[in-house]
């Protein structure tokens, strides 16, 4: 029997994964992507709680959360892009003019 | 309950949000159509007054009780009035700083205006949001036009960076917001603060350490908007890399804003389990005042030291969130409205005096200015008073209140400690003076073009810095009244 | 009430040299010499002539009523603290008073002549009055305070006065040594008088007085034995005892009618005014008693020791007055006060009148002061000569001169009263004295001039208004000793009313008595004659019989004479015990304490800020990764603290 | 309601502020005029202050009082009793002095007297204030025009200076604040009330513990601001690199600001543990007499020299004020007024040598005397007045002083009046090294005697000096009600206290040790 604790645990993994991810990735499209799924293993909870509950407004959440995904990786993408044209590297190592 | 009217769908309470969204809109579509014949768009800029002013006549006044609408996802009470009227007044000051700056800067786009009319939308919504859900859009459509703006400057490397690194750690800590609203969900099995407020203090037992995880996670996402340390660090690069008109902007906006939904959210929704979060908020302030503060000693650069200056500011609004009574709420919009006095005042004069491609950035160049400059000197002067606190500035009134708060909750460690800061702050801040009033110019001033609109912007800075410093009663009393609504 | 209206005038004796201040003070530059010292003169002259009106306003009264006391108006009251400005008239005071201005008349009119050619002409004359109208404070004041003021006022004025020429480097340093070591006195003193006012809740004269004498102090009281040593301390600084009599010989740096005038008639003696002022507590305190006779005596011989052989000529007088104070010390310490007064009197007469002299051969001499300079002058200054003649015989205490009497009788006090040790110690120093004197009177006047050249040609008798006061003050000192004689009492009985109070205690066993005791004073005095010849024939032998002899002595006892040459090095000891480790303490305060330590952990906690700050920035890489790893830890605290939490 | 006298007072200096804005910057001896003018009249007005000031009542009179931030009971709460009186006067008599003293200044005139006339305003406000939250605004205000002062026109190590002095003072100030915050709230538990009123508070009932930490956090303030020993290095560096009206100020009024704070609310709001400190502050006070004169001795800065010697001269007054009695506190506030006065004095003729010569190093000095002799006069009145010879004001301060310690503490009293020994001899031998000797120095046989500028500024100063000297009850008078009034209230209160609380503070034992004479009667003491 699959409880909603699998899926809570599952969600904790992936989001550690984007977290890590997050945290050892170079390319800004990694780390971006790795955002990504962090947001999806947020989803993924919010799915099985509102199962879990009986309760619609989670699923809602997923929808809305999906949308402003998309909005900001088009955002995003957009500055990855204005970066690159600029630097010609998404590294995001390389991209420290500012600091201290 | 009687001071609660709950309708599902109200259109007149999103009113002005409509209404900035309109004028969002018609900028968009005039600068499309008629860019050609704008010229240099002052045109623009008026528009996005025009929508701002009449926001502002909508959403004026107060309301005797707190008006639910959109299935009760969205309130209008004296406490987001009063926040609209901060992000209105913010919002319209940073237009009348930017329009000559964006000329300069030759990113003069009419998204400009647009976005940040959207932006404004977003704060509001966070505002009035009574839901978590609400406050999630909000957030978001604040940030998303922010990363926008900070990356106006397409051509300039540090813009490109300051837009990359706010975008990626925003939405990282967006994420671990997310996680937190999940968890409270799990948890409660709403979105809505005031069910969840109702559910904590009826069956706040059975539900373990998750809804202090989740309040935490919750604290991490809003904490990265206010600029808490450890979650600040994106606060000075951003900062020094936005277009200075953005980053005036976003100094203020954004963070009142984002304070609007940390109170509404801890002291509505969580107020039951106010120890719990409080000693994360503790520590939070204790960390954000600190750092803030002495990391600012050390920078050279003004739009930097700004940077941490709000940092540490944020720090000393935390510790009126810790107290958590009444007296530290209001203290804090007080201080917030004083904050958008004070640090546009100074962008203000930033911009003012910065040269293309943002030279004369860093202190020292302001050496002699007071001679050269007495006028812009003196504003500077007082608002850098204001933010150290002394009086007879707002910053003064409104550290006040907020260590009142603090004190009045028995928190005296918390109180000595900010006023340690505070003492740490006057360093800084004097050394600008120092700088402007003690010191020989290194080089010369360049001839400064001053717009009727900065000026207009300085002025109304300087009048509300010394007002709400020498006649603040009747915003106390504005403040005191827009908390009473709120639960 | 004739008598009262005299008494009443009381208060003009005080406002006429204060008139005289203010007037050539503020103006006195622009007016011509001859009215700056119409004025000063005048102003004293008006003074005395006051005085001698109070004081038959005061003979006219039965002797126990002598006592009249005038308040001014109130000074300073703060709480049960009141301390008036009112003045008392009674005959100590009024005896010091006549002194003051006459002695003082005599001396202003000394000053004209022998200042007639300084620039600072006016400025002299106003400080010369000044310092009259503060003497005068420190006697006629009816309080402790008042007294007080006057005390450190005419310190003050010896302080302008010492530095008078204050080009010299040597003057304006002892000038600034006079005050300062005075001040120490006054340290002692300041705290006695708030000793007084704590027991006894008023610092007035007649009330802590009559507190005193109704017994309520057991004799040898804690507290009164400490108000009279710190009274005491105060009364070495100004009256110059050991240990604090250094300045006085320094304070020869100043115009010789001013040694005459303050440091030797009046203002040295103050002290001596002091404990016969007190003398009723001072009579409750055996200790102090002893103490100060044992004072007294010390410096009578000490200082009577280091005139022996010193060669300037003011330097020797001022040894020989701080010799003398110690004898009104000895007088006082033995419960002598009448004696001691009396010497006060008598010493004021010749003291003043050999300084004069001094200053008249200096004049002559035109600023020589060294002795070994001089001789054979008695031809060329014969007036000089014979007054200063007479104030030698007097002080070495040769009858009938002045001296002969009040000397003789502080001995035979000493004697009755005291023990055989104060009284050899007297006679030693008494003959001292006698020889120093002499050696001074012979080295000046006789055997062959050794007066330099060009020094010679200007060599002449001083003119009349210095010559006069020689004069007036030698018949004094002539005198001036029969008011004491020995069964006429004419001074003790006028004093009596001051001293009789104290005669209360005999009950508890200070038997002491203002009287006579049984002593044999004919007696005495054939001895102390005796002594004052015999110092007078060594003197005659070693400097006209054989003037090489003296230096056949030094040579023998070199060490000796080497040690009372430099004084017994007293000013490089205090040096080296006071004003180096002073300096070298506060240097190392400033340097030390000040700057290193207070101020650098004040700039270190500055410091140490701006290090967090210049480190802690460094905390800002400019990586996103690292940016989002510290909202990672700030993650992990938070869970760590959730777990925690429940 | 009569003429609003005090706000009058207050506030006159911000019109002439207001005046010398409008002004062109150019023209200089209009602003100077205007400066002089506005100040002149404010201390002609505050004149009425002493003479119609009832020395019968110990209420505050002149009083004030307007809603000024009514949601937190902060009223506009102002007047003046005895203690409060003289330190206005002091203030208001001192400004025109400072402004006359500063016709020389040609470094942005405007500003500069903006900056004196603000000062002003601040520092009578601080005086007058009878709101606790009042008095810190203009506590505070203060900070700035003299932050400005020293600054912008002041010697070579300037910024440093004025920095310090920003930052230590305000480092002090910053507990005070939360202080009376944390007073104002328990004013609100007991009597249910929000108010800052200073009046209200000196009723509380404070247990020991709390009123030792309040008591700390005021401290602090006020203890720098006297300056105290150990925290009075901010004071030479102040002293030395401020131009000469503001070293005129700062020795003049704003050190007192520190005194009188510890009258105003140490010893009535926190009398037990005043009591407690006694001997704590007495031998801060004692060892700065001390400390403060032997550095002043081997100073060869004139201008460092007046400075360490204002550190031993507030030693005499914080000892004062500690000796909890009546002569103890009415000589400190005499001593505060001699103080502003003899020491203004100071800096002042320090200013002019240094205007004429441009050094004030005591080496470039020397036998002064012959080329201005009148000039040396008025410094001779003023040397002496800082030592405190009798008859003149300086004397009745300390000796008051000393007496009021010497009842409650004879070994502080005994220790303590070395310094006036001290004083002597660092002011005379400073006296004799720039006055007396020969001139060495070709430059200082140029120099002009004493101006009648300067000797407008330095009469009035003379004349004061001698009155209080020789009239001192014309002050002490004024002040008996209120300094008897203070007394009874500490008296009352620690008596009250010390009944109501068991003995469970922090230092028991200090708590234990507190003598019970002499506080408000003069009761006897047998030795």
């Amino acid at each position: 029997m699959i409880t909603v604790t699998h899926y809570i645990v599952l969600s904790a993994i992936l989001f550690t994964l984007g977290v890590v991810g997050v945290l050892i990735r170079r390319n800004a499209i990694v780390v971006f992507m790795c955002i990504e799924l962090m947001l999806n293993a947020v989803n993924l909870s919010f799915v099985a709680f509102a199962h879990y509950l009986h309760s619609m407004n989670g699923q809602l959440f997923v929808f809305f959360t999906m949308t402003v995904a998309a909005a900001e990786a088009a955002v995003g993408l957009a500055i990855i892009v204005a970066v690159f044209r600029n630097k010609e590297t998404v590294n995001i190592d390389d991209i420290n003019i500012m600091k201290w | 309950m009687t001071n609660v009217s709950v309708m599902t769908f109200n259109i007149l309470s999103v009113l002005p949000i409509l209404v900035l969204a309109g004028f969002g809109m018609i900028v968009l579509f005039v600068d499309i159509l008629f860019s050609k014949r704008l010229g240099d768009k002052n045109i623009l800029a008026y528009l996005s007054l025009a929508g701002i002013i009449i926001a502002a006549i909508v959403s004026r006044g107060t309301t005797p009780i707190a008006l639910y609408s959109f299935n009760e996802t969205f309130v209008i009470d004296n406490y987001s009035l009063f926040f609209n009227f901060i992000f209105l007044l913010s919002t319209g000051l940073v237009i009348l700083i930017s329009h000559q700056y964006m000329k300069r800067e030759n990113i003069n786009y009419g998204e400009y205006y647009a976005l940040i009319l959207f932006s404004t939308i977003g704060m509001m919504l966070m505002a009035s949001g009574a839901d978590l859900l609400n406050i999630y859009i909000g957030l978001e459509v604040m940030s998303i036009s922010i990363y926008v703006l900070t990356g106006l400057k397409r051509s300039k490397l540090t813009s490109n960076e300051a837009s990359l690194k706010y975008f990626l750690l925003g939405a990282f800590a967006t994420g671990f917001l997310l996680y937190g609203v999940s968890i409270i969900y799990g948890a409660t099995g709403s979105f809505n603060l005031k069910e969840i407020a109702d559910f904590l203090i009826n069956k706040g037992d059975v539900t373990g350490p998750f809804v202090y995880l989740g309040v935490g996670l919750i604290i991490i996402g809003l904490g990265f908007k206010v600029a808490s340390v450890p979650f600040h660090a994106w606060v000075p690069d951003v900062y020094e890399g936005a277009p200075t008109a953005v980053t005036a902007f976003m100094s203020v906006g954004p963070k009142a804003a984002a304070f609007a939904a940390f109170i509404r959210i801890l002291m509505t929704a969580f107020g039951s389990t106010h120890y719990e979060w409080q000693k994360i908020v503790y520590v939070l302030a204790i960390l954000t005042m600190t750092v803030g503060n002495v990391v600012a000693v050390a920078q050279t650069n003004i739009k930097r030291m700004l940077a941490y200056s709000s940092i540490a500011h944020a720090g000393y609004l935390l510790v009126a969130l810790v107290a958590a009574n009444t007296l530290g709420v209001s203290g804090m919009l007080f201080y917030l409205l004083t904050y958008v006095f004070m640090n546009i005042g100074v962008f203000a004069i930033v911009i003012i005096l910065s040269q293309r491609n943002d030279g004369f950035m860093q202190i020292n160049d302001y050496a002699g200015l007071g001679y050269k400059h007495p006028l812009l000197a003196i504003a500077m002067t007082l608002f850098l008073l204001s933010m150290a606190g002394i009086p007879p500035t707002a910053g003064f009134i409104g550290k006040f209140y907020i260590f009142s708060a603090a004190i009045k909750s028995g928190y005296i460690g918390l109180a000595v400690i900010g006023m340690i800061n505070s003492v740490i702050s006057v360093y800084y801040y004097l050394r600008v003076t120092v700088v402007m009033y003690m010191q020989e110019p290194v080089r010369e001033f360049y001839p400064l073009t001053i717009s009727p609109f900065i000026v207009a912007a300085v002025v109304i800075s300087v009048i509300g810095t010394l007002h709400l410093g020498i006649f603040p009663s009747k915003i106390m009393e504005l403040v005191q009244q827009s908390i009473l609504t709120m639960r | 009430m004739v008598e009262h209206s005299m008494l009443n005038l009381v208060a003009l004796i005080l406002l006429f040299p204060i008139l005289g201040t203010a007037v050539n003070g503020l103006v006195g530059k622009r007016l011509k010499k001859e009215t700056v010292s119409y004025i000063a003169c005048g102003s004293v002259g008006l003074s005395f002539f006051t005085a001698t009106l109070v004081f038959s306003g005061l003979l006219l009264l039965p002797p126990h009523e002598r006592l009249f006391e005038k308040q001014l108006f109130s000074w300073i009251e703060s709480g049960s603290f009141k301390a008036a400005a009112g003045l008392q008239v009674d005959p100590l005071s009024i005896l010091l008073t006549l002194i003051i201005t006459g002695i003082g008349l005599l001396i202003h009119i000394y000053s004209i002549g022998y200042m007639h050619e300084d620039k600072g002409y006016h400025r002299y004359f106003c400080y010369l009055n000044l310092f009259t109208f503060s003497m005068l404070l420190l006697v006629l004041g009816n309080n402790f305070l008042l007294m007080f003021i006057g005390w450190e006022a005419v310190g003050l004025c010896s302080y302008l006065l010492i530095g008078f020429w204050f080009e010299k480097k040597s003057a304006s340093d002892a000038a600034k040594k006079a005050f300062i070591v005075n001040r120490v006195g006054d340290f002692g003193f300041a705290l006695g008088i708030m000793l007084i006012f704590l027991t006894f809740h008023t610092i007035d004269y007649t009330e802590v007085f009559h507190a005193a004498s109704q017994g309520n102090f057991p004799v040898g009281s804690f507290t009164i034995t400490m108000i009279t040593l710190l009274l005491f301390v105060g009364a070495t600084g100004k009256s110059a005892q050991i240990p604090l009599y250094t300045w006085l010989p320094d304070a020869m740096e100043g115009p010789t009618p001013v040694s005459a005038l303050i440091h030797a008639a009046t203002m040295v003696t103050a002290g001596v005014y002091m404990i016969a002022r007190c003398n009723v507590l001072y009579m409750l305190s055996p200790l102090t008693m002893t103490v100060v006779a044992s004072i007294g005596a010390a410096t009578a011989l000490f200082a009577a020791s280091i005139g022996l052989v010193q060669n300037d000529i003011k330097r020797v007088l001022a040894y020989s007055t701080v010799s003398q104070l110690g004898y009104m010390f000895l007088a006082c310490g033995v419960g002598a006060f009448t004696a001691g007064v009396f010497h006060l009197v008598t010493h004021a007469f010749f003291k003043a009148l050999l300084f004069l002299g001094s200053g008249s051969v200096i004049h002559a001499l035109s600023g020589e002061m060294d002795v070994r300079k001089m001789g054979g002058l008695r031809h060329h200054i014969p007036v000089t000569y014979k007054t200063f003649l007479i104030g030698t015989v007097a002080i070495a205490g040769i009858p009938p001169f002045a001296g002969f009497f009040s000397k003789d009788e502080i001995l035979l006090e000493s004697l009755t009263y005291g023990n055989l040790i104060y009284w050899s110690v007297a006679a030693v120093a008494s003959l001292f004295t006698a020889f120093y004197m002499f050696r001074l009177l012979f080295l000046t006047f006789h055997g062959k001039s050794r007066v330099e050249h060009h020094v010679m040609e200007h060599l002449h008798e001083s003119p009349k208004n210095m010559t006069i006061p020689l004069i007036v003050l030698a018949g004094l000192s002539s005198i001036g000793g029969f008011l004491g004689i020995p069964g006429a009492h004419v001074m003790s009985t006028f004093l009596s009313p001051v001293f009789s109070a104290s005669g209360h205690t005999k009950v508890s066993g200070a038997e002491i008595s203002v009287h006579h005791g049984e002593g044999n004073p004919y007696l005495m005095m054939v001895v102390s004659t005796a002594i004052a010849l015999t110092g007078i024939f060594i003197a005659y032998q070693m400097y006209i019989k054989k003037p090489e002899l003296p230096k056949k002595l030094a040579e023998r006892f070199r060490f000796i004479y080497r040690v009372l040459l430099n004084k017994y090095y007293v000013d490089e000891i205090y040096t080296a015990l006071f004003v180096n480790p002073t300096r070298k303490i506060a240097v190392f305060f400033w340097k030390c304490v000040d700057i290193q330590i207070i101020d650098g952990s004040v700039n270190g906690i500055a410091r140490s800020i701006g290090w967090f700050s210049s480190n802690l920035r460094y905390l800002q890489t400019g990586y996103v990764r690292n940016y989002a790893f510290y909202i990672v830890v700030g993650c992990i605290f938070i869970i760590v603290l959730a777990a925690l939490g429940k | 309601m009569s003429l609003p006298l005090l706000s009058l007072i207050t506030f006159l200096p911000i019109i002439g502020v207001f005046l010398i804005l409008l002004m062109d910057s150019k023209d200089r001896e209009l602003i100077r005029l205007t400066s002089l003018l506005v100040s002149t009249i404010v201390f002609f007005i505050s004149l009425p202050l002493y003479f119609n000031f009832d020395s019968h009542t110990y209420d505050m009179q002149f009083v004030e009082k307007l809603r000024w931030i009514p949601s937190f009971g902060i009223n506009y709460y102002i007047g003046i009793d005895g203690i409060s009186l003289f330190l206005i006067l002091l203030a208001t008599f001192l400004t025109p002095i400072s402004v006359l003293a500063s016709w020389h200044v040609t470094k942005n005139v405007k500003e500069y007297m903006i900056a004196m006339l603000t000062l002003e305003t601040a520092m009578v406000g601080v005086f007058v204030s009878l709101d606790a939250f009042l008095f810190f605004v203009f506590w505070e205000l203060m900070l700035i025009p003299m932050y400005l002062l020293i600054g912008i026109w002041g010697g070579p190590r300037r910024v440093y200076a004025t920095i310090k002095f920003f930052l230590y003072t305000t480092a002090g100030s910053v507990f005070m604040f939360l202080a009376i915050i944390g007073l104002y709230f328990l004013n609100y538990r007991a009597t249910d009330e929000y108010t800052f009123s200073l009046l209200e508070f000196y009723r509380l009932d404070l247990s020991f513990a709390v009123q030792f930490w309040l008591f700390i956090a005021f401290f602090l303030a006020f203890a720098i601001k006297v300056p105290m020993f150990p925290f009075h290095t901010w004071l030479p560096d102040a002293h030395v690199e401020a131009p000469t009206a503001g070293s005129v100020i700062l020795a003049g009024v704003l050190l007192k600001m520190g005194t009188y704070g510890f009258i105003r609310f140490c010893l009535p709001l926190f009398p037990e543990v005043s009591y407690a400190f006694i001997p704590v502050i007495s031998w801060m006070a004692i060892v700065g007499i001390i400390y403060g004169a032997l550095v002043a001795l081997v100073q060869d800065d004139l201008k460092k020299l007046v400075a360490y010697s204002s550190v031993s001269h507030l030693g005499f007054v914080m000892l004062g004020i500690f000796a909890f009695n009546i002569q103890g506190i009415e000589g400190s506030i005499t001593q505060m007024v001699n103080h502003g006065l003899s020491t203004g004095a100071l800096f002042l003729i320090v200013g002019m040598l240094y205007e004429r010569r441009h050094t004030r190093m005591i080496a470039d000095f020397g036998g002064l005397t012959k080329r201005i002799p009148v000039f040396a006069i008025f410094f001779m009145i003023v040397t002496l007045s800082s030592i405190g010879l009798p008859g003149l004001n300086g004397f009745v301060g300390e000796f008051l002083i000393l007496v009021g310690t010497f009842k409650s503490r004879i070994l502080y009293a005994s220790i303590a009046t070395s310094g006036i020994v001290l004083a002597a001899v660092y002011m005379l031998w400073m006296f004799q090294r720039v006055m007396f000797n020969e001139i060495t120095h070709e430059e200082n046989k140029m120099l002009k005697d004493i101006s009648k500028r300067e000797l407008v500024i330095l009469i009035p100063i003379v004349f004061l000096i001698f009155w209080i000297g020789i009239y001192p009850n014309s002050l002490l008078r004024k002040m008996d009600t209120s300094v008897n009034h203070l007394l009874m209230q500490i008296g009352e209160k620690a008596n009250i206290v010390s009944v109501a609380q068991g003995q469970k503070n922090p230092n028991q034992l200090k708590h234990n040790s507190i003598p019970k004479i002499d506080i408000v009667s003069e009761s006897k003491q047998e030795w």
